[in-house]
């Protein structure tokens, strides 16, 4: 279990930022421009580490603390999703509603960063953010409920394992539709077009960068890092739930005493490279998007997030009648 | 004339004067025929009481007589006076109407009694129906005319009503409630008599259309 | 020693709230020392409660009043957490209010509040109708008298009278449920009528459940029964609203928890069905309100009906288990509702006192006028922050445990394969319900602690706050520490709750539930919260290793000096949930915009957007109309004429006679 | 007790307030007040002594049998006992009041006592005497007496009042008259033309053997004449104009002892016709003018504007419940019947003096325009928001106790659907009644209120029945419960 945990951490630690300029880097290329490298992320978060941080004299010991526990909250996320193999390193834990309760923390810390400073800009993007999740969570819920209750547990590591048993025959019509719910919810977990826009600083079209406007300095880092991770931790639990195939299952043998032993190593190194490219694949898909699609009206925003709603309601419609 | 005999033709008189009752629209008459009606039906006892030699009877006739045939016309009287206008101008019951109202009244007396056919006291088949409809004539007189004095001219004959009743079921009811009886209704009269002068007094009019906002 | 020593300290208990209600007439000056006694009162009553749920129960006979009707009690399982809940959040209440200026306005509140806690007491041990009935009609009056206080304006009044009205009419079902009950049982105790409503048809069970749930969701605040509590809490000192939404609120969760499922024992399908669809519309519409809500108070108050939502759901999953006869299902459900109704006592308590604080101390609950106050309120600003994360139902604190097991309940509840699916359905829906509600719960405390606390104070009574004195601190301290325990010890209190629901079912003899709820999934706080601090504090450390000092420097708005008007006030940050939620809120909009004379710039802008509660305008404002109309009507039959009233009478008379022809 | 005692008390209770009353009328204002009292407290001392025994043990028979008291009549005395102390303790007050601002002058104030004396005296009677017949007259003596206090205050709106409860009343008793005449009918037949043939002890011994059709002909004319003098709809149209137009010690002796003798003499009936008949015939009609009862009172105590009508109607619902108690029968619901009379007729003693006071120290008597009675006239405000508390049935208070108790019985006797319309209503006539309460109650007042005299006795009549309500409430004295117990064996006959 210790070598999963700091395979998998140091693995997720050292590449969540690379996934973050291939991203951006496919935006630029699919716009006819150059764009930056694939390591600036790298640049980004090494430059501010080392700048000094500037904080509002409006702003309280909040504002020192916040990004601290976004990150660690990200971090303890990492650490509790199945991504190289098919248990997480904390498997014994948690399970998936705690993860998302994890997300929700870090979200409202987020916003309540995005108060401290004072500044309208950081109090629009909070309020967005809220509203924008409350719509989210319904669907992210009940979607991931669909594989809990056909798994018969809400155990991420148990849900994927029985994913991978089942193989192809995974992928019946409410598993589908639950895939999709969540492809939609993701997007708007992540930040990603069509309903919030990465990279870019203008005011009023800002969501997630909003909230981190007047952080600077090593804290600007750490919140930047942390959005990172978040997005490996939500394509991860897409992976484990939807696609858990080729992640590292434990030993075929069972142990003497009936307990699984830790995968072998080679198993483990097949699960990276699957994860690797799963996330690439994933990285891609975002750029896609990201390049393609512009930023809806956020009146709208509801209609989307509600189909994401109705996708999962019937998905889980569906799993009652149809054998999931 | 045997007792049955006499208590017969009283009847066949109260009810005639009930009828009369009805019609009339001066309250001065009306005051005298309700006491000719209670000193009528005292004349029945106090013969039907000696006829059968019980003294309860006769002091019971006595007593009608004395109180509601003389001392309640004496209050009306006199309340007749303290205001100007003696006549029911307009009660709620047209002259056609109160007609056809006093013949109903006799023959639901008539059914009432039959359909009922428990049997009182010897003559009782005549007196019963002529004291169910003098109850009736009673509440119709309270519930159509005006004029403060014709309500109570409206309870005394209720009241003679439900004396003949009493007369004709079991000879009355014993002499200690009838003098009691005798005594309230002479009071409730005296009440009447007392807040007639104080409505006129105060109100200026007699009539109970002046008695109607009290409301909700 | 297992008897005694229950009626023993009950005793004690109800000695120490006599005494504070006899000591509080001496006059205001003895005000501090009748919060104290009624303060040692609740300890007696936790203590109470804590050997009930070890101990077996006791009977107690206080004497009978008329006829059959006495006033039994008996302290089993069942009661012990309630009592637990009530005796810490009654300590709490009594101490803060000793630091409290209008702690004991008056000699009214005096006898109001011990007798307020004492009905409580005597509630969660009734064991005959009657005495259930005493204790729930003397905890409206107390809490009522509570509401109104010695000089009460005209919101105050009008708030009390919906509160006791709405209270006494649910009451009156209550009565005719108990009577309709215990009708062939002679009102002897709990335990014969619980023979008798087996005995009884489905239709008169049918109407008894409508009944007792009629009675028990008005006092939880289910929707659409909650309209008198977003208006009492606001009005009664903060120390009464804790008091009210931790534990008096959770009379109602206690009623349906001893009666319906105790006594009245399982029933159709449609039972659990309805208790689940209200417990989700009201999670739901509950969040939704506090979101928009701006004055703080109404928020709490609008956020424990979504929490009383969330405690019917696990309820309604109790039911169910009762009904397709899987004990397990049942204990994982009740057990869910048991734990987060001990969770929302501490952290609703908590979040009342410190909201009674910044009332104090700055004199307005408008969140538009607060702003600021961490500076000045250090120690209340960091007690709101347990509380909030708590209520935001975030990991690894008090909140999400207990909503966490709701979800595995309604997800055990969803897989269940003897349930029938459209009852599976609305438990998988109740789960969505129970995320969004969740999801909006976290925006509206977020909104609230941010807009209260951080940032520029937005009215100069804000700015001058000071932080309240040592015991009202000390109080909310107390159920800080009761909230992060229960967060962190969710592990052992889950498994205690199925202990408790198990064993408060066994003298019933219907095996109500299993052994320790059985959960779908895993989630073991301790793990969870050191694996967070130690992260934590590895990353504090490696952001301060030779970190460059910090620069404090005005916060930029384009180039003008930042003042609070730059601000995002509560109003405007939930405006994005308002539009969203258009068709259920209805928002309302009035914008003024006063100009220079003369001149195209605006001088000054007003702007006011207020959000129609649909069940009141829909639901009660015709129909309090439509009865105020009938009743215009009916003064009708009394207009005054002398001569028709004797019609009445005759008329009635020839009725009677012809109805008592032989 | 020697019966040299026993006839000495009897004789007291039933020529005493006659003869005091007498004096009361002729002697100048200040005496009159002495007597008119002293004749109250003694009749009341003198009644209650005769009858406790009979209510706690055996009956007490007194003068050859013309007296005769059980647990019922007993109960009965208490009740118009203490209520006829409160009113007479609270008259005072209230000719201060009202010669002060020129209602009353001296004369009328003499002719209050000797009336108040004359009407106490005669509900007294009432549960004392063996006799239908007598106890008839003593109930029209009593209506006629009252009709001169209700219009004693000259003003239009009384005359009015009086008016309608002297013609009302008349014909209501009138019927009560022809069933008491059918009874008599009825048992002559059996007993012979003696006297004896109205004493209810005789008829109820004999009552199997009584003919039915006459019988069930007299329970209903006496549910109507009795109905109308208790107050139950639809004969209850003169209720609310008399009590309201009525010096409060007046409509305080009306609501609290006249209704509960007129239930008193209907109970009687409903004994021997349940004996008679079965108890088919008397649970059905009452229960029905009970609940009809109740369902007229909550519309007029919703949408009341005036405090004494506010008062009436809620005499109307109480004394509809006491009817449905009566009609359930059963040990439980009677019991609470018998609870729920002692407990009315306190509370609404003390509310109608204090409502009183509240309509002098506000010179108003709409609602509108009474707020603010806490500060405006504490003594009178605190009393009446009190006593409201208690008459809507809320804990401390004894009727809270009996309600429950009747709504159980109901149940018990298989009356379900009405005990459970009745407490729906029982719950909306509160809840009207908290609403006028609290305007008036809270809010600061419209005028400056004259300060009224702390009147030491005013204010011992208000407090001390609320404080025995609601002691009743929370602890029944085992005397007083044992009591009850035998008024409900008494009442439920030998069906029980």
């Amino acid at each position: 279990m210790i070598a999963l945990l700091l395979l998998q951490g140091s693995l997720v630690l050292a590449g969540a930022p690379l996934f973050a300029g291939v991203a951006r880097r496919l935006k630029s290329r699919l716009q006819y421009r150059h764009g930056p490298s694939v390591w600036q992320p790298y640049r980004d978060l090494w430059k501010w580490w080392s700048k000094q941080a500037v904080e509002s004299d409006a702003s309280s010991p909040l504002t020192a603390a916040a990004p601290v526990l976004v990150l660690a909250t990200m971090v303890a996320a990492v650490l509790m999703v199945p991504l190289v193999a098919v248990d997480s390193p904390l498997s014994g834990a948690t399970d998936l509603l705690v993860i998302v309760g994890l997300l929700a923390l870090a979200r409202m810390v987020l916003v309540l960063l995005a108060f401290d400073a004072g500044s309208a800009f950081g109090g629009m993007g909070g309020s967005r953010e809220v509203a924008i999740s409350a719509l989210v969570e319904p669907g992210l819920v009940l979607a991931l409920s669909v594989a809990a209750a056909a798994a018969g547990s809400t155990d991420l590591s148990v849900i994927s394992a029985r994913g991978q048993a089942l193989g192809p025959a995974l992928l019946s019509a409410p598993m589908l539709l639950a895939a999709a719910a969540f492809a939609i919810v993701a997007v708007a977990e992540t930040g990603h077009a069509p309903i919030d826009n990465p990279d870019t600083h203008l005011e009023l079209t800002m969501i997630h960068e909003g909230m981190l406007l007047e952080a600077s300095g090593r804290r600007l880092a750490m919140l930047t890092y942390a959005g990172h991770l978040k997005f490996v931790v939500v394509v991860s639990i897409f992976m484990a739930v939807f696609l858990p195939f080729g992640a590292a299952a434990p030993a075929a043998v069972p142990g003497l005493d009936g307990a699984a032993i830790d995968p072998t190593p080679l198993a483990l190194l097949i699960g990276v490279a699957v994860a690797a490219v799963k996330l690439t694949v994933a990285t891609l898909a975002f750029g896609l998007l990201d390049a393609g699609l512009t930023k809806m009206r956020i009146l709208v925003l509801p209609s989307l997030l509600g189909l994401a709603t109705l996708l999962a309601v019937t998905a889980v419609a569906a799993s009652l009648w149809l054998p999931s | 004339m045997t007792a049955a005999g006499i208590v017969g033709a009283v009847a066949g008189l109260i009810i005639v004067l009930g009828i009369a009752l009805v019609l009339t629209r001066s309250i001065g008459r009306s005051i005298l025929l309700v006491a000719t009606q209670s000193i009528l039906a005292g004349v029945a006892a106090i013969a039907v009481g000696s006829a059968l030699g019980q003294w309860q009877i006769v002091v019971g006739g006595v007593l009608a007589i004395g109180f509601k045939g003389l001392a309640a016309p004496v209050f009306l009287r006199s309340m007749l006076r303290s205001t100007a206008v003696a006549v029911e101008r307009r009660p709620y019951l047209g002259p056609r109407l109160s007609l056809l109202a006093a013949i109903a009244i006799v023959f639901v007396a008539a059914t009432a009694t039959a359909d009922i056919g428990f049997t009182g006291t010897p003559g009782a088949e005549r007196a019963l129906p002529a004291a169910i409809a003098e109850v009736l004539t009673g509440l119709l007189l309270v519930m159509t005319r005006r004029k403060v004095m014709s309500l109570l001219v409206g309870l005394l004959v209720f009241e003679n009503g439900i004396a003949l009743t009493a007369f004709a079921l079991t000879y009355g009811m014993p002499f200690v409630v009838e003098l009691g009886i005798a005594f309230d209704l002479l009071v409730a009269v005296a009440v009447g008599w007392v807040y007639t002068r104080r409505m006129v007094a105060v109100l200026g009019t007699a009539s109970t259309d002046s008695l109607r906002n009290l409301r909700g | 020693m297992n008897g005694p020593g229950m009626d023993v300290s009950l005793t004690i208990a109800l000695g120490f709230l006599a005494l504070s209600a006899a000591v509080s007439l001496l006059g205001p000056r003895a005000g501090k020392t009748a919060l104290a006694l009624a303060a040692l009162g609740s300890v007696a009553l936790a203590v109470v409660g804590g050997l009930a749920a070890f101990k077996e129960p006791v009977a107690l006979h206080f004497g009978t009043i008329l006829g059959s009707l006495s006033v039994d009690l008996r302290y089993d399982a069942l009661a012990a957490p309630f009592l637990i809940a009530l005796g810490v959040v009654g300590t709490a209440a009594s101490i803060y209010a000793m630091g409290h200026h209008d702690g004991m306005r008056s000699r009214l509140d005096g006898v109001a509040y011990p007798a307020f806690l004492a009905s409580l007491g005597l509630l969660f041990g009734a064991d005959t109708a009657f005495a259930f009935l005493l204790a729930w009609e003397a905890m409206a009056l107390s809490s009522a008298a509570l509401v109104f206080g010695p000089r009460p304006g005209p919101t105050t009044v009008r708030a009390g009278y919906v509160y006791l009205a709405l209270t006494h009419l649910a009451a009156a079902c209550l009565v005719a449920a108990f009577a309709l009950l215990g009708g062939a049982a002679g009102h002897a105790d709990f335990a014969a009528m619980r023979e008798a409503a087996q005995a009884l048809d489905p239709a008169a069970r049918d109407v008894v459940f409508l009944l007792l749930l009629v009675g028990f969701a008005t006092k939880a605040g289910i929707v659409p029964l909650h309209i008198w509590l977003p208006r009492a809490h606001p009005e009664a000192p903060s120390h009464v609203s804790a008091l009210m939404s931790g534990v008096m609120v959770k009379a109602g969760i206690f009623g349906v928890l001893r009666v319906v499922i105790g006594i009245l024992g399982p029933g159709p399908a449609w039972w659990a069905l309805a208790v689940i669809v209200l417990g989700a519309g009201s999670a739901v519409l509950g969040a939704l309100y506090a979101l928009v809500e701006r004055d703080l108070k109404r928020l709490l108050a609008f956020s424990t009906i979504e929490n009383v939502g969330i405690i019917f759901l696990g309820l309604g999953v109790g039911l169910l288990g009762a009904t397709v006869n899987a004990p397990a299902l049942t204990t994982l459900g009740l057990a869910a509702a048991l734990v987060h109704t001990l969770n929302h006592a501490a952290f609703k308590g908590l979040l009342f006192l410190a909201a009674g604080s910044i009332q104090s101390a700055t004199g307005t609950r408008d969140l538009d006028k607060l702003g600021g106050l961490v500076r000045a309120m250090p120690w209340t600003a960091l007690l709101f922050g347990v509380g909030a994360v708590a209520l935001a139902g975030v990991p690894p604190f008090s909140g999400f445990a207990g909503e966490w097991l709701i979800f595995q309940s309604l997800l055990t509840a969803g897989a269940a394969t003897a349930v029938d699916p459209v009852i599976r359905i609305a438990c998988l829906l109740a789960v969505g319900a129970l995320a969004l509600s969740v999801g909006l719960a976290l925006g509206a405390i977020v909104k609230a602690s941010g807009s209260a606390f951080l940032a520029l104070p937005r009215s100069p009574r804000a700015g001058a706050a000071l932080e309240v004195g040592r015991l009202e601190r000390a109080a909310a301290a107390l159920l800080a520490l009761v909230t992060l325990g229960a967060g962190l010890f969710a592990g052992p209190i889950r498994a205690l709750a199925g202990t408790i629901v198990e064993a408060s079912s066994r003298p019933t003899g219907t095996t109500l539930g299993g052994s320790a709820p059985v959960l779908l999934g895993s989630y073991e706080p301790i793990v969870v919260a050191s694996v967070l601090a130690f992260i934590v504090v590895a990353a504090w450390a490696i952001g301060r290793w030779r970190a460059a000092p910090v620069r404090r420097a005005p916060t930029w708005a384009c180039g003008i000096a930042p003042t609070a008007a730059h601000e995002y006030t509560a109003t405007s940050f939930d405006k994005p949930a308002r539009l969203f939620f258009e068709p259920i809120l209805r928002p309302v909009r009035a914008r003024r915009v006063e100009f220079e004379p003369g001149t195209p710039f605006p001088h000054r802008v007003t702007y006011r957007s207020n959000v129609d509660h649909l069940v009141e305008s829909r639901l009660y404002v015709p129909l309090h109309r439509a009865s105020i109309a009938f009743a215009q009507v009916a003064r009708r039959l009394q207009q005054g004429t002398l001569q028709l009233y004797v019609a009445y009478t005759v008329v009635a008379l020839v009725i009677l006679l012809v109805a008592a022809r032989p | 007790m020697s019966d040299t005692l026993v006839t000495l008390l009897a004789l007291l209770v039933l020529v005493g307030p006659a003869i005091g009353g007498l004096v009361a009328w002729f002697v100048p204002a200040r005496l009159a007040g002495v007597i008119g009292a002293a004749t109250i407290v003694i009749a009341s001392v003198a009644a209650t002594a005769l009858a406790v025994p009979g209510l706690v043990d055996a009956p007490v028979v007194a003068l050859g049998g013309l007296v005769v008291v059980d647990a019922l009549g007993g109960l009965i005395v208490v009740v118009v006992a203490s209520v006829g102390l409160v009113a007479a303790l609270g008259t005072p007050a209230y000719l201060d009041h009202a010669r002060a601002d020129g209602g009353l002058d001296a004369r009328d104030a003499a002719r209050l006592w000797a009336l108040m004396a004359w009407f106490v005296g005669g509900l007294l009677a009432v549960p004392l005497l063996d006799n239908l017949g007598l106890i008839w007259v003593a109930i029209e003596a009593t209506t006629v007496v009252s009709a001169l206090l209700v219009g004693i205050t000259r003003t239009p709106a009384a005359i009015e009042a009086a008016w309608k409860y002297l013609i009302l009343g008349s014909v209501g008793v009138g019927f009560a008259l022809l069933g008491t005449l059918l009874a008599y009918a009825s048992s002559v037949g059996v007993l012979g033309e003696t006297s004896d043939a109205l004493a209810w002890t005789r008829l109820l011994a004999v009552a199997p053997s009584l003919d039915p059709a006459l019988v069930r002909l007299a329970f209903v004319f006496a549910l109507v004449g009795y109905g109308t003098k208790a107050g139950f709809a639809p004969f209850h149209t003169w209720l609310p104009d008399a009590h309201s137009q009525a010096p409060s010690p007046v409509s305080a002796t009306l609501s609290g002892a006249t209704l509960a003798v007129a239930l008193y003499a209907l109970a009687r009936f409903t004994q021997v016709t349940t004996m008679t008949l079965g108890a088919g015939l008397p649970s059905g009609l009452l229960v029905t003018l009970g609940l009809l009862s109740l369902a007229v009172a909550v519309p007029f105590i919703v949408a009341q504007g005036d405090l004494k009508r506010l008062l009436a109607y809620s005499s109307i619902e109480h004394l509809g419940i006491c009817a449905l108690a009566l009609g359930f029968g059963g040990p439980l619901a009677l019991s609470g019947l018998a609870l729920h009379l002692v407990a009315h007729g306190l509370t609404k003693a003390s509310l109608f003096l204090s409502a009183g006071g509240l309509v002098e120290s506000g010179r108003s008597r709409r609602i509108a325009r009474l707020g603010g009675a806490f500060v405006g006239n504490p003594a009178d405000g605190r009393a009446f928001v009190g006593g409201a508390l208690l008459l809507s049935g809320l804990p401390p208070s004894a009727m809270f106790v009996s309600e429950i108790a009747i709504i159980f019985g109901g149940f018990q006797r298989g009356w379900g659907f009405a005990a459970g319309l009745a407490a729906i209503l029982l719950a909306a006539a509160a809840a009207g009644m908290l609403f006028h309460v609290a305007r008036v109650a809270f809010g600061d007042p419209r005028r400056p209120p004259i300060p009224r005299g702390r009147r030491a006795r005013h204010l011992v009549a208000v407090g001390a029945p609320l404080a025995l309500t609601a002691l009743f409430g929370l602890w029944v004295p085992g005397p007083l419960s044992a009591a009850l117990g035998r008024v409900a064996q008494v009442l439920g006959g030998t069906g029980g």
